[in-house]
């Protein structure tokens, strides 16, 4: 395996400064909790469903004890008090919480004590059920194993999950490793996770639980047949992270894209909305063995790749932070960039090897995702495949983990089912053709790439310099990312987050902090 | 100088490599197992379109109930390019620093645009590339211009809230950008955009200009826009196109230039 | 098993990313410069093949006078898959062995076959992969074959060399290969080749076939042949059709197989 | 520049093993002639033009001497005696001597005395004229400059040289470097030039004096527009290589697809004939500053690249033994090879790595000639794309010199002009993305690739070995090339090879011999 040489204090330099970076935001973490975290707090409690007008029962749960100031406390004493109160099953006691407010008095001392005590008991009861699901699922993944790396991620994106699904089995009877199924424009605003079986979206299909499920069993039913275990992965990402991530450990996928600034930078999201959201979503994501995809690639969808790749860099040691954070072991850090040089840039492919392998050399556990040209191709279908034929060489010469596929309509439309069979049959040939060139080759310890890689990294550390001194908010006001400027007190879904009040209670953060959470 | 072969303009047909060959290159799939049945239902389909001797290429199973196909074929039709006459944004290409001098010569005033993606729509880089300071390929933008008032409302904006806002500002005109396609969506908001307009009683008040990746001029009008920016297109394209049709409403001709 | 969701097989059409949205890619180039009217021309050559929502993804300038295109379009003819029958060589699929034990249970003797390229074609990797001892793809040739004589005279033979070669040989079969397509020169040699044989008043004694990349049953006997075999054929594939198809002109059905 | 390990010894052991093999044919190059030297020497002085029957008068000639066993002592003896009888100019005294034969006395020593001065004389002036030539053409070449390497290098084969040259401009529009015009379909098997501008040929146009002279002012005018020196390639293989080499020169080509041995084996001409004809047709191109392309790349057309890699190595080396013994220096020996690995090898691009770069090293002068992917690919021209884009890598990676550029419907037709533009996208790109890469990496010392070439060339040595033991005639005999058997008294062409007669006279030949030939 070829090898850059790298400053190895510089990359601990860099994490001391993630970490410098991320530690006074872990306090507001636990001062704070959304709207978002309280629903999945009731859908971990297996509150489902929706009204007649297609609202979730978790929302208007939450939506009425915000309207009657009684969110501050936390939605598991509400639901658990409620239950108490009305002996009725959780579902029904959501329906009748929603319906009718919050009727216990939780400044009773006895009752708030017997509340606490069966919201303790039931999260126990619901991570013991996740857990199981988590391990059935490894069992699978490991009686039938994973196709060898760079596993290769194909997406499907019709908009009907009728349609997906078939899509999604035949991309994996195609050789794909892993199945995104790309979520519909604009979903990651809605500050609510839509229901059952959907068949319309626009750029790409709702993601819903049932969706998961239609998905998930696919899937496993053609891994079966294939002898290959195929992964599903979803977005996390949004203004229903925490949901997202509840639904996807009942569901059993086996990846999220999740990431602590994406949202912020590129829906602009408020920025403290998606930082708390992250948080809980992570604990859940590390305790169902999740791996999560961040979203670094996407800087470079608007900057430009040669002059901002430290700014990938940078965020990827505060991703990882984060994740630290949260409890994530770094084999569950599918940490992103791309390959997303301007193609006339004179030795663009020396460039990339050298990201590439430099992103492969700082975090050597984390499967590392990695993205397709996009930014720079065209409608001419042709020229893209050859882009994507160096994008391939480059994963396998690198040795990335998790490998989205270029597609050679990414300039048109989102993939027919025959370009994700021409991305598998270029990505095979590649892989294959040049299977152990890592091994054959070794770099010039002077050469223009190893120059690329220690510039990248320097800069890195100027940059994570500037936002430790800084911080990490005044910093994104500043655009220090993607070119983007976001103000703390901008951006959507500000008002679903809330101080939490003394006697504030979310019994599964203790759990989930607790538990064990190898994947 | 030595060009190809003259082409017969009146009877314009697509070149392989001989002029008026009309060769052309497929591709498509079916969802049936590749074989024989698959391959003749191929081509007949190849034939069914009007493409003389089709001939198939490749055809490879993309799984047991799915085939791929590579054609060639030969175009029948043609068309006459001679007279064939293309509606397009009427304007006189012009610099930014003509255009400034255009503006301040003959309005006397800072016209005033208001951009935005409408709808769900997030892809902020081409109307960025139009307005933002910095341009795009070394074009300035909007922002950059002393006689231009531009205001970027960003991504995902409702059409209300966009026409509000051009309201608010008086523009002169509002610049949508749409990106994604898919299933129709730039249909379904652009129309919604226009709808709002005429509703709030300003469409003929200021002009409503759209662009975008698949945009092309036809689409822009056929929706009820009075122009449509496709790729390639920088800020000198828009503000060129503007100023001259709002001289054009008020009845003044384009000044001849030194 | 999961499958893709039914197609309708009376109407069969391509298949994008949803089922019959007829979603098919172009390309082709044309001569005349890149440009809005090159594009207008282009997208109204893709509707007059009957295309919907012909798409222009791409036009790039090849030259001053040369443009090409990347298109998308909607077919709107559809294919009665269900009830297409395509004519093809008709007979049972045997092994190298079966073949063998076949000839000398029902002929008593060796079959003899003569191949050749025809005329001025001199790829002979086609002709020798089903001849040759070694074969193809671990697929045997012909002479490999106990009960086959088989005689292979390379590339570039005259018509008349190859059907005076068969005559001497009293040849049961001539195979023909034929790879240069250009300008239709197969059509040509393959023409003569069957002209040859009946001027020689053989073509009744002997089976006449012929292979090759672009070869298709359908055109083959158009040219008067007795088959053809495309791309992915084998030894066993041809050795197979003549046996089976000399017993059937002798009246004898083929045997049925323990 | 990236190295392999390579031992030179062994290398300067294949050549003098080249030397063992070429050497006895020598001799009978001296001793022997054959219908189209003779009619190249009659074009030399100037004969041209077809009688009513289209038969070129060089070939009327010809046959008239060899029907009247006047052709052993050389057609330029005929040719003098009869300009020195008639009084005739050069042209009317062919069309004299091809109607009446030889009238002359060639035993009276005076006569014959004469006759050799004229002959040398006017020898001498013909050579003057094609130096001058070459020289003009040299010089625009300096002026112009060409394209940086690899060159890229692109065919036209419509049939029609009227179609020919617009797409032979527009191609050097668009950035190629090199235009070859393939021949028509069986041309090499005629044993005559067709004369004038040809409208019909299949699979590619007659090579005739007059589609030369259309393709060659039509490039220098696009080259003058583009300020870049447009070159022009064809074919000296066949039964008519010295007349092609004749034409080439007098036209200004600047490339000949020329190969000791191509000839023998894939079309089948006598072994005698084509090496009698190479050397004389190579002392030509020697003097007319003519770059040769050899044909190794054909074997792997047939035989496998894996296994017969050293086919190809063994081939080159007598090749360019064949061409200095034609007074070639190496800055014109465009050796052949072609990146014909089978798609699905694994590890094949790094097979296809250490044979370029072998060769890249054995023949360091040498202006390499590399063929792309054509065996293997498919009518699937998406893959066959991707697989162009590998082959250009490891062309800017090794320092090829002329790389005919792949073509993405390789296995479907001869190129349409949307085809060699596509094909020129993707060189492009290539060459500039990767630009320095040879410069930044190194080989493993004992990786894969280095043990490779190095089994390459020790194949190569050991079949030298053998052919230079059992001699080059019966080793072609038992198909030690592209699997291919050919007898020395098979194949076409073999009754156009005469022993010269002790008066025998081609004054050419010694000219050529002493001239100082650099390119
Ligand atoms: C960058 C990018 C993104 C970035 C956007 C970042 C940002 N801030 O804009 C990110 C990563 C966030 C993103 C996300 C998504 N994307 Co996106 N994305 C792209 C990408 C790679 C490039 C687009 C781009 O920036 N082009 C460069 C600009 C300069 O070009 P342009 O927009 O055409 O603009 C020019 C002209 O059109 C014109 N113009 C444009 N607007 C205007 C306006 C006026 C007034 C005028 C005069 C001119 C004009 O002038 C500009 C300059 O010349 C394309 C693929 C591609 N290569 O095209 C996909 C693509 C557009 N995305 C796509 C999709 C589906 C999505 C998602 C919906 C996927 C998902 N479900 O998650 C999301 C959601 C986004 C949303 N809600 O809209 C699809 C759209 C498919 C379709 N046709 O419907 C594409 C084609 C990829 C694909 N093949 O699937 N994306
Ligand atoms: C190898 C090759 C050569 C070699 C041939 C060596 C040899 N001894 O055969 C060399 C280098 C000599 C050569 C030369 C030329 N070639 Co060439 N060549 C090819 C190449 C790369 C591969 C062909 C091949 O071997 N395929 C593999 C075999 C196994 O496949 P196959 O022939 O299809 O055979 C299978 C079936 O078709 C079937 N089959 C075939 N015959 C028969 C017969 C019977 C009876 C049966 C039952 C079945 C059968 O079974 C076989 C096994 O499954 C193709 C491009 C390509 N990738 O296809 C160009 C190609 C065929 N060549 C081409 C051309 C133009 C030429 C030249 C004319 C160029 C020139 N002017 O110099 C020359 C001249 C040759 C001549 N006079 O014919 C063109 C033809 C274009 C066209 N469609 O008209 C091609 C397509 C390349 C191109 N795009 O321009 N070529
Ligand atoms: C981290 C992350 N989340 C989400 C998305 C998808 O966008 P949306 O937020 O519209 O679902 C992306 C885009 O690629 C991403 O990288
Ligand atoms: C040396 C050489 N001569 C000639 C040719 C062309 O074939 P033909 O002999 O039919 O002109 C080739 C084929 O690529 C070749 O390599």
């Amino acid at each position: 395996m070829m090898k850059l040489p790298l400053d190895n204090a510089k990359v601990a330099y860099a994490r001391s400064l993630a970490e410098r970076v991320v530690s006074p935001l872990l306090e507001s973490f636990a001062a704070r909790s959304t709207v978002s975290i309280e629903r999945a707090v009731l859908r971990l409690y297996g509150v489902d469903g929706v009204d007649h007008e297609d609202i979730p029962w978790p929302n208007r749960v939450v939506d009425r004890l915000k309207q009657d100031g009684r969110l501050t406390t936390g939605a598991a004493r509400a639901l658990a008090a409620t239950v108490r109160a009305s002996g009725l099953p959780v579902q029904e006691a959501a329906v009748h919480l929603a319906q009718h407010g919050l009727e216990s008095d939780l400044n009773d001392p006895t009752e708030a004590g017997a509340a606490r005590e069966w919201a303790e008991l039931e999260a126990r009861k619901a991570l013991t059920r996740l857990a199981a699901t988590r391990q059935a699922r490894r069992e699978t993944r490991l009686r039938l194993g994973t196709g060898p790396t760079p596993q290769k991620y194909l997406i499907v994106a019709t908009g009907n999950i009728h349609e997906d699904v078939p899509q999604g089995v035949m991309a994996a009877r195609q050789g794909a490793d892993i199945i995104a199924v790309i979520r519909s424009t604009g979903q990651s605003l809605l500050d609510f996770v839509p229901h059952g079986e959907t068949t319309y979206g626009t750029g790409g299909t709702y993601a819903t639980g049932a969706n998961f499920r239609l998905m998930r069993q696919a899937l496993d039913e053609v891994g079966e047949e294939l002898g290959r275990y195929i992964q599903l992965t979803n977005y996390a990402s949004g203004l229903c992270m925490p949901e997202i991530s509840v639904l996807a450990a009942q569901e059993g996928l086996d990846m999220l894209l999740n990431d602590a600034l994406y949202g912020i930078l590129f829906r602009d999201i408020n920025i403290h909305r998606t930082l708390t959201d992250q948080h809980f979503s992570r604990m859940l994501n590390a305790f169902s063995g999740i791996i999560i995809n961040t979203g670094e690639d996407n800087y470079l969808t608007t900057a430009d790749a040669l002059e901002e790749g430290h700014t990938v860099l940078a965020s990827q040691f505060i991703n990882e932070r984060f994740a630290k954070a949260a409890g994530m072991p770094e084999s569950l850090m599918g940490l992103g960039h791309a390959f997303e040089m301007n193609p006339n840039t004179e030795d663009g492919l020396l460039y990339e090897i050298a990201m590439a392998q430099l992103v492969r050399q700082v975090f050597p556990e984390a499967p590392i995702k990695w993205m397709p040209p996009t930014k720079h191709v065209t409608g001419n279908i042709f020229w893209t495949y050859a882009h994507n034929t160096l994008y391939n060489l480059v994963g396998v010469l690198t040795g990335q983990s998790i490998e989205l596929l270029g597609i050679l309509t990414e300039a048109i439309h989102t993939p027919f089912a025959s370009d994700r069979y021409l991305a598998l049959q270029n990505a095979d040939y590649v892989n294959r053709y040049a299977r152990h060139l890592s091994e054959e080759i070794q770099y010039a310890p002077d050469g223009r790439i190893a120059r690329r890689a220690a510039q990248v990294l320097d800069e890195a550390v100027g940059l994570l310099e500037k936002v430790a001194d800084e911080g990490l908010v005044p910093s994104v006001a500043k655009a220090v990312f993607a070119g983007v400027t976001r103000l703390p007190d901008g951006g959507k879904g500000l008002a679903g987050v809330f101080d939490r009040a003394d006697t504030y209670l979310n019994p599964f953060e203790a759990l989930l902090a607790r538990q064990e959470v190898r994947a | 100088m030595i060009g190809i072969r003259k082409a017969d303009l009146e009877r314009l047909k697509p070149y392989g490599d001989t002029m008026d060959d009309g060769k052309t290159q497929l591709s498509f799939s079916l969802p049936v197992p590749a074989g024989p049945e698959a391959a003749e239902a191929a081509k007949r389909l190849v034939l069914a379109h009007g493409f003389a001797d089709p001939m198939m290429v490749r055809m490879e199973a993309m799984g047991p109930t799915m085939s791929f196909f590579v054609f060639y074929g030969a175009m029948q039709q043609t068309i006459d390019y001679k007279n064939l006459v293309v509606p397009k944004a009427e304007f006189e290409a012009l610099d930014m620093h003509q255009i400034d001098d255009l503006i301040e010569a003959q309005f006397g005033r800072r016209l005033v645009v208001v951009g935005a993606c409408p709808g769900t729509d997030a892809h902020t880089v081409g109307i960025d590339a139009i307005m933002n300071m910095k341009g795009y390929n070394g074009h300035y933008g909007l922002e950059r211009y002393k006689m231009v008032k531009a205001v970027n409302m960003g991504a995902q904006i409702p059409p209300e809230a966009l026409v509000a806002r051009a309201i608010a500002e008086n523009a002169d005109a509002i610049l949508a950008s749409v990106v994604v396609t898919q299933k129709d969506l730039h249909i379904t908001t652009l129309t919604e955009l226009v709808e709002v307009m005429e509703a709030e009683g300003v469409r003929d008040r200021m002009l409503a200009i759209v662009g975008g990746p698949r945009m092309t001029y036809d689409l822009a009008t056929e929706l009820g826009f009075d122009a449509g920016f496709g790729p390639g297109s920088y800020a000198e394209d828009v503000a060129a196109y503007v100023a001259q049709e709002l001289l054009r409403r008020q009845g003044k001709a384009m000044p001849v230039r030194a």
